[in-house]
């Protein structure tokens, strides 16, 4: 068969025209760098784009035995996450569904992604958009776009939360960070660009804004 | 000046009678008895009396008179709606309301203003011209028109409401109206008064007592009533009489919320409502905005207020009006609505005799008024429905006949 | 100038000196003042004029509700020039003049005000011939500031908060609330609506310095505490439920959620009623409190105090203190309490009379007062014994009672009862979370209010799981701080007791006498209370005059429903950002670069046609369907709601919820599903495909996939049946290959079998394409060979290109959703939505077909069993016109008319360029159905055009093109005529 | 605003959750009458009381049972639907 096609982001259409430096990444093309002065952003309100990253769900009432079998670790309580030791996310979504993304290495993902389902298991494909916030006013960005108390989180559990930002359904995993928490975003890719238009711009009132992959460097990982 | 206004600065003490007679005692019995001292109990009243000489009539209120959603509402009269059987009811009502004035020596501030419903999508338009339609037919001034006769009648709008939901055109209905909501209930009030009906405020129903099927008396707050007839127009308070007789009805109450502005001068002459933004204003006699939108999304049988819809209703307005920015909201509140599952109204008869139902106006109720006091009178009084009304009637939802005004109520008001 | 030395806690910064003008006028005043006690010190006192009479009025509050104070300021309108900060370079004009404040054309209303009772207006005016005239005139004077039309949107950054306790109201009371339940562990929100907090506790000190360090010492205590969060300059515009206030400062709303609230919103003072009591320099005793205090501005050379309680010989030494002479205290009762500042005033010499008021104030040629007659009084009755003597003065302070500020008590549900010992309304029973303290609670000594503060805060902490409530004594209040009733009749009235409403205590005589004798009534005829203050300074008077005009107690009379909001709030506040949800398929970008027009449709944005150079709308839309019946097109469905079910009962689900039978189906076969809702009426429609025995994948229409997944969720877990729903909508993008060359172009990009043995009509195939693993249906939507091609999201747009490079050979081209419309139309297909409505049932619209009624069960079945035993109201047909048609058109919702009555409506219609006239569906009476029917088409200027009636399809009758073996002849394309109004022309577009 | 507690998400502002209305038992469709049908999908419970009603948390798609005081709006208790529960 020929090569296989390439991938495209959730975000890619809407990340057009940011001064943006482009690069390939995994057969999908990522924004390297919106412009300059991405670090002063990063430290304000910086939002990145993880949409590149492979990713997979299930649910079901055996999904969990199933992904144990498949030696796919996964959170304990409901609205919880892990991180397996090749580096990708386990994020239970409620009680009984499961999403993976995979960081550098996506062999993991892509077992699950390919393995037949037993009774009570139904995959779920997911092609999310996938945001990284960061920075000293971020919290101020979510007070002004999302109804949930994060600050009211406990930092020590490693959290998801389902709610609705901006008017979309939202997922959001808090990440532990030695400079203040940072948070991972997940949306229907159809509400991608929207979400990232509307969180760019606040993020802008409060001197941040979208930052690439590259300044973003290892909290892309 | 006018002169009716002259003897108050000639005389001494305030030449004005009592309102209504402050009675202090309920009789034993009555012809009928209605449930409601809102617009409707009290135009049933008036129209009893006045127009079939049935004057042994008590109204109840467990309130005070015009108090519910009477008083409530954002008084938008109209009757550019869907079905057959709407059009011509609510074309009956805007012809009386002409003249209510008059008729009571009481100035209800009755103001044509011209009623545009915009429409931001196709098959909003397609549902303007099928509403245009059905009314031409009926003889009712209604048309679709284009963005820039929208523009005409209220110049500062912003067609495109920010470019959200651009506006593609409008059902105008010219005959749309407003008026002094609570000036209605205490003209027929008045007007009932003077016939002879008793209205008893702060009374209200206990119980409705009845013997084989028929309708024997009224227990309430102040004792029993006997009477073979009664009448129940109480709106968002409906289910709580029909379970007294355990009659089942489609009937389910929702909140319907409203806010007001601070007076501003006058700039908006035509009342607007739009479907898609969820909005409907219009400036009163006093320089307020009336604003209203669409119903809560739960059932609530309380009038309480939520942030949520200011919220909504402020950015959809400024969207549609951006140099209201600075104009201030200074009260809202709510009335509960009274909705069907096709959104019209419930009249007539109901199995148990003598027991007549003036209900589900979920958004719709003051516009009908004076009509809905006519002909659920005619329809008391001849004990079958008045003909204006048999398409309204409670069996239409077991024969799996329903009206389907739904299409016309794109938005509550 | 009237400004004194600075005073401690002064608002003041000497420094800066603002310009601005006031009537064209310009003055200069300080950095911390408001614009009132900026024109106050540099001697202007007649700052508005009120709403009815046009009377000319000064400060009367101080506090926020001084409606005759209301300024334009540029594009902001109703500014509050009582409370408003002053800025540099204001220029300040009042609101309710015709020509000016001076020479206010309208000031002549004062004089027919005899003319002009309660409720006039009802009375008439109404002349149906004369009415629009004196309509217009009252539109002319109506309304207060004016909108600036070339004001921006707004946007302004509305955020959530959270807290445990928020405290309402930074006065003493709200300070120890606060510091308690800070201490207690509670994260702390105090919110005061000053610029600076400290409240009462900071200006009504009776010239002593003690009462001003204690609150002092407490506010730097609480503001210092790292528990404590202080919004100054901020009010609590409303309480919802579950302890939700929204929070509003100068430029933003904070929408606060709390586990408890504290409401230590104080009292408001009252006026006093007499006759005149409205003059400029007439004013409450807090007022001149505040302007002392806060902006070291003497309000009067020379003042009477009217006092009916301790609080006015404070106002009265607090006057002696910023050097004012008090001519004398003037007190309504007739034994006042022995108090050390009665002491310390009687030691200055100045006069203190009881049993006495105010009978009238009079004017100078300024407008201002400038003496009142004083007059003996019943102090039982308030009846007017003797009138007295006449007082000289240039400021008049009002002291004689409250109204607790406890609007958000009620919104949250507080029972309230009336307090004879306060003379005032008090919580009876809190809802859970909410507390209050202070005066709020009918607690006035200052002591006490540190105290009552003191329990509130502990016990507000314990509740929102902090400490434990500490029990804290509140000390009684010695003697009442309101008088029962503060107002003295005149023959002559123009004793006013609603400012906003220019209402007088006659006013409330007459409607009471009219029949207006229940509060709710009396406020609505009256209008008390509704003006922007909403009754903060007339409420309570007319609770009072009612209460006694009818013999009831206040307690039988009791108050009228407090309503959010607190203060108005700008719509830009409420308004925020304005969110507006976006929905793009991952191939927008390619239809944008392809010059797509969008067309709304819910939150998606879809290619309505794809515009080229040189065409018009029709045109190119014409362009669009030729292309599919000639060559080949593609169209992105990826808005279409694209679902799975997987498990053992996958079907049996299916057979439940749709109307038709899916459990025989083959493995690889699709079937088109009908969904109903339980009242029979048509809800939905879709594909089913079967892709392994316990697997169906299946589409919904794009309006309908939110809801019918949510409500098909819902089901499956009622049902439980063992299955499992995925919403794959978002996560895959599906585009439609149609056309005769569409197998052509596909073979390109496949390995996949595609003749017709292998992936024959209305087959699904799994499989390859481009190196893309697709899921795709051989379906026949437009009536021609085509492919529905489902894929992962990411990889939409690389097929589409692919597509499109495949493609080009053979002419290929994008086509949107009109093209989609006139094609489908052209097969006869209705759209769910379009050609069906609220009551459509399938029988209507001739999909019995599509109807098992003989199954065990699915959704809407047995209510259709009962429709079906009726006569049809009306059936769905499809109609053409004269080919020759010259003229207009009809267009959609236009009415069949049948000896003259309606006797249906068209639904879609278009002029088919393959048919060569124009084809629609219509709803007609079942009697009018018959294929060759003529039916007549009412247009919007009354004219008819004749139709025909007649089956569908209107093109390629048999189906022929989308199937096997058949080699479709090309369609054979003519051109339009020209028309008044196309149908597909928007109106207005 | 009104709080309403998710069993699997927690308490969120109701405009997170769908109404679907009251929880009704279903007349057996081969067993009842036309109007008994009728009276099934048109008539409803509207007066004031305490009512079982299904609500969905939209972000995670979770439905549940809600037991709500409709005049005060207070939501008594929410679990969810397990077959079994009353």
């Amino acid at each position: 068969m020929t090569t296989p096609l390439p991938r495209t982001g959730a975000l890619r259409d809407a990340q057009q025209g940011l001064a943006t430096r482009w690069a390939t990444l995994d057969a999908m093309q990522v924004a390297a760098a919106f412009g300059d002065a991405e670090a002063a952003r990063l430290t304000a309100a910086g939002i990145g784009d993880l949409s590149f990253r492979r990713r997979t769900g299930v649910k079901g009432r055996n999904a969990r035995q199933w992904l144990d079998a498949l030696g796919v670790a996964t959170p304990e309580r409901p609205n919880q996450w892990l991180a397996l030791p090749c580096g990708s996310l386990v994020a239970r979504l409620g009680d009984t569904e499961y999403a993976l993304v995979a960081g550098n290495d996506a062999q993991t993902v892509t077992r699950v992604a390919t393995a037949a389902p037993t009774p009570g298991v139904y995959p779920v494909p997911r092609f999310d958009a996938d945001l990284l916030l960061a920075g000293r006013r971020v919290p101020e960005l979510m007070a002004q776009t999302c109804a949930f108390d994060f600050g009211g989180l406990d930092a020590a559990t490693p959290t998801l939360v389902m709610t609705s930002m901006v008017g979309v359904g939202v997922t959001v995993l808090a990440l532990p960070g030695a400079d203040g928490p940072r948070w991972r975003l997940w949306c229907d890719g159809t509400y991608g660009g929207y979400l990232w238009r509307t969180l760019t711009g606040i993020a802008g009132e409060l001197g941040g804004g979208a930052v690439g992959l590259e300044t973003l460097g290892a909290l892309a990982r | 000046m006018p002169l009716r206004l002259l003897k108050f600065a000639v005389s001494k003490k305030h030449p004005e009678p009592r309102m209504f007679t402050a009675h202090t005692k309920l009789k034993a019995s009555y012809d009928v008895v209605i449930i409601g001292g809102g617009g409707h109990g009290l135009a049933a009243a008036y129209y009893l009396a006045r127009d079939h000489g049935i004057t042994n009539v008590c109204v109840l209120e467990k309130g005070y008179i015009g108090g519910g959603n009477t008083g409530r509402n954002t008084t938008i009269i109209r009757s550019n709606y869907l079905t057959p059987e709407g059009v011509q009811f609510y074309d009956a009502s805007v012809k009386l309301w002409q003249d209510l004035s008059t008729e009571f020596d009481l100035n209800l501030f009755f103001s044509t203003r011209g009623h545009y419903t915009l429409a931001h999508t196709d098959s909003a338009m397609r549902t303007m011209r099928w509403r245009a339609e059905v009314n031409k037919h009926y003889g009712i001034e209604s048309e679709v028109v284009g963005p820039e006769h929208v523009k005409r009648a209220s110049p500062q709008i912003d067609l495109a409401c920010g470019g959200h939901a651009p506006i593609l055109g409008a059902l105008f209905h010219a005959p749309g109206a407003v008026a002094r909501h609570d000036a209605v209930a205490w003209g027929y009030g008045r007007g009932a008064d003077q016939r002879g009906v008793e209205i008893h405020q702060q009374t209200a129903v206990k119980g409705i007592e009845t013997k084989g099927g028929k309708v024997t008396g009224v227990h309430t707050s102040r004792g029993f009533i006997a009477t073979n007839k009664v009448l129940c127009a109480v709106a968002g308070s409906t289910p709580r009489i029909t379970e007294m007789l355990d009659l089942r009805t489609p009937i389910q109450i929702h909140p319907l919320q409203a806010m007001v502005s601070e007076p501003m001068k006058p700039w908006l002459d035509p009342i607007l409502v739009s479907g898609s933004l969820h909005i409907y204003v219009s400036q009163s006699a006093r320089g307020e905005l009336v604003m209203g939108a669409s119903l809560d999304p739960y059932e609530v049988q309380s009038t309480r207020s939520t942030l949520d819809f200011v919220e909504g209703l402020s950015a959809h307005l400024l969207d549609m009006f951006p140099f209201l920015s600075h104009a201030k909201v200074v009260r809202q509140w709510a009335g509960m609505a009274d909705m069907t599952p096709d959104f019209a109204p419930i009249m007539g008869k109901t199995p148990v005799e003598g027991f007549y139902l003036d209900a589900g106006w979920g958004t719709w109720g003051f516009k009908a008024t004076p009509v809905s006091g006519k002909t659920m009178a005619h329809t008391v009084v001849h004990d079958a429905p008045h003909p204006l009304i048999t398409g309204f009637s409670l069996e239409r939802f077991g024969r799996y006949e329903l009206t389907g005004e739904k299409g016309a109520a794109s938005v509550g008001h | 100038m009237t400004r004194i030395a600075a005073m401690p806690d002064e608002w003041l910064d000497r420094s800066r000196k603002l310009r601005f003008t006031f009537e064209g006028r310009s003055y200069e005043g300080l950095a911390g003042d408001t614009v009132a006690s900026a024109l106050w010190a540099a001697g202007v006192h007649t700052l508005g004029r009120s709403f009815k009479y046009h009377r000319p009025r000064g400060l009367l509050s101080a506090a926020n509700h001084d409606i005759n104070l209301m300024l334009q300021a540029g594009p902001r309108l109703n500014v509050r020039g009582d409370v408003e900060p002053l800025a540099e370079g204001m220029a300040l004009t009042a609101v309710n003049t015709f020509g000016g404040l001076a020479n206010d054309r309208a000031r002549f209303l004062d004089k027919l005000s005899a003319f002009l009772p309660v409720g006039f207006y009802y009375k008439a005016f109404h002349n149906k011939r004369l009415f629009p005239l004196w309509e217009r005139m009252f539109r002319r004077v109506t309304g207060l500031g004016t909108l600036d039309f070339s004001t921006p949107h707004i946007r302004t950054a509305k955020r959530y908060d959270f807290c445990d306790v928020l405290v309402v109201g930074a006065g003493p009371s709200g300070l120890a609330a606060a510091l308690a339940a800070a201490e207690a562990g509670a994260k702390v929100a105090l919110v005061d609506e000053n610029r600076r907090a400290g409240g009462s506790g900071l200006y009504q000190l009776g010239g002593s310095a003690e009462r001003r360090l204690a609150t002092r010492r407490l506010l730097d205590r609480a503001g210092a505490h790292p528990n404590v969060r202080l919004f100054e300059g901020t009010y609590a515009a409303a309480y919802y439920a579950d302890q939700w206030v929204p929070l509003v400062d100068g430029d933003k709303l904070t929408k606060m959620r709390a586990k408890a609230v504290i409401v230590a919103g104080g009292a408001y003072e009252q006026p006093a009623v007499f006759r005149h009591n409205d003059l400029p320099g007439v004013m409450l005793g807090s007022a001149m409190q505040r302007l002392i205090y806060r902006h070291a501005v003497r309000p009067a050379q020379r003042a009477v105090v009217l006092a009916g309680n301790a609080d006015a010989y404070r106002v009265a030494l607090d006057l002696l203190a910023a050097g004012s002479e008090v001519a004398a205290v003037v007190d309504l009762r007739a034994v006042v309490p022995p108090a050390a500042e009665l002491e310390a005033l009687r030691r200055r010499g100045v006069r203190c009379l009881s049993g006495h008021a105010i009978h009238e104030a009079h004017a100078g040629s300024d407008g201002r007062v400038n003496a009142v007659t004083l007059c003996r009084i019943d102090p039982s009755s308030g009846q007017v014994l003797e009138v007295g003597e006449r007082i000289a003065c240039d400021g008049v302070a009002l002291s004689t009672g409250w109204m607790p500020s406890a609007n958000l008590l009620y919104q949250a549900g507080t029972q309230m009862r009336y307090d004879e010992g306060v003379q005032q309304f008090v919580p009876r029973s809190l809802p859970p979370g909410v507390f209050a303290c202070g005066r709020v609670n009918g607690v006035y000594q200052l002591d006490a209010r540190f105290a009552d503060g003191q329990r509130a805060g502990s016990a507000a902490a314990a509740y929102a799981g902090h400490g434990a409530a500490q029990p804290v004594g509140v000390p009684q209040e010695g003697e009442s701080p309101s008088h029962p009733w503060p107002i003295v009749a005149h023959p002559k009235g123009k004793n006013f007791i609603d400012f906003d409403e220019d209402l007088q205590l006659k006013d409330f005589e007459n409607a009471v006498q009219e029949g207006y004798d229940n509060i709710e009534l009396l406020k609505r005829f009256t209008t008390v209370g509704m003006g922007p203050s909403q009754g903060k300074h007339s409420n309570m008077t007319a609770l009072r005059v009612l209460a006694r005009l009818t013999g009831k107690t206040p307690q039988q009379v009791g108050t009228t429903t407090a309503r959010p909001f607190f203060h108005p709030v700008p719509l830009s506040h409420l308004a925020g950002r304005g969110f507006h949800p976006q929905r793009q398929t991952p191939l927008h970008a390619r239809h944008a670069a392809l010059g797509a027009v969008f067309m709304p449709a819910g939150a998606w944005e879809r290619p309505e046609y794809y515009a080229v150079a040189g065409l018009s709308r029709r045109e190119a839309i014409h362009a669009e369907v030729q292309r599919v019946r000639s060559r080949v097109g593609v169209i992105d469905v990826g808005t279409l709601g694209k679902l799975e079910v997987r498990g053992p009962q996958a079907a049996e689900f299916l057979e439940r919820v749709y109307t038709g039978r899916y459990a025989n189906m083959k493995v690889g076969s699709t079937r088109y599903a009908v969904m109903c809702d339980e009242s029979g009426v048509l809800a939905d429609e879709g594909v089913v495909a079967r892709v392994a025995d316990d697997v169906f994948y299946f589409t919904t229409t794009s309006s309908g996939a939110a809801t019918v997944y949510r409500e098909l969720s819902r089901l499956n877990v009622e049902w439980r049946l063992d299955c499992g729903l995925v919403n794959l909508t978002g996560a895959y993008s599906a585009m439609n290959l149609a056309g005769p060359k569409a197998r052509e172009v596909l073979a390109t990009l496949t390995a996949m079998d595609l003749s017709s043995a292998g992936f024959p009509y209305l087959a699904c195939r799994n499989g390859e394409v481009g190196g893309v693993a697709v899921r795709m249906m051989r379906v026949g939507f437009v009536g021609e060979w085509g492919y529905e091609i489902h894929v992962p999201a990411e990889q939409g747009p690389a097929l589409w290109d692919a597509l499109m490079a495949a493609g080009a050979a053979h002419g290929i081209g994008p086509f949107g959703v009109e093209a989609q419309r006139l094609l489908r139309l052209e097969k006869g297909h209705l759209i769910v939505g379009q050609d069906t409505d609220g009551l459509t049932v399938p029988f209507e619209v001739g999909m019995d077909w599509a109807v098992k009624l003989d199954k065990p069960f699915f959704v809407g079945q047995r209510a259709l069993q009962a429709i079906q035993r009726k006569p049809l109201r009306h059936k769905l047909v499809g109609f053409r016109l004269p080919a020759g048609l010259r003229g207009a058109v009809p267009q959609e919702c236009h009415l069949v008319i049948e000896a003259g009555e309606i006797a249906g409506r068209v639904t879609s219609i278009a002029w088919s360029p393959n048919l060569g006239h124009h084809i629609g569906l219509a709803f007609v009476r079942p009697a009018l159905a018959r294929p060759g029917q003529v039916i007549q088409i009412r247009l919007s200027d009354g004219s008819q055009v004749a139709a025909e009636v007649c089956p569908t399809p209107f093109f390629d009758p048999k189906d022929e093109r989308q199937k096997d073996g058949h080699e479709p002849p090309p369609a054979r394309p003519s051109a339009p005529p020209a028309q008044r109004n196309s149908d597909l022309a928007k109106e207005g577009a | 605003m009104k709080l309403m507690t998710c069993p699997v998400n927690g308490a969120r502002p109701v405009s997170e959750f769908v109404c679907w209305g009251e929880r009704r038992a279903m007349p057996d469709p081969a067993a009842c009458t036309d109007a008994q049908w009728a009276d099934y999908v048109f008539n409803r419970n509207g007066a004031p009381g305490t009512k079982t009603e299904w609500w969905c948390h939209t972000p995670s798609n979770t439905w549940f049972l809600a037991q709500r005081d409709t005049e005060a709006d207070r939501v008594l208790r929410t679990w969810l639907h397990n077959g079994d529960e009353a």
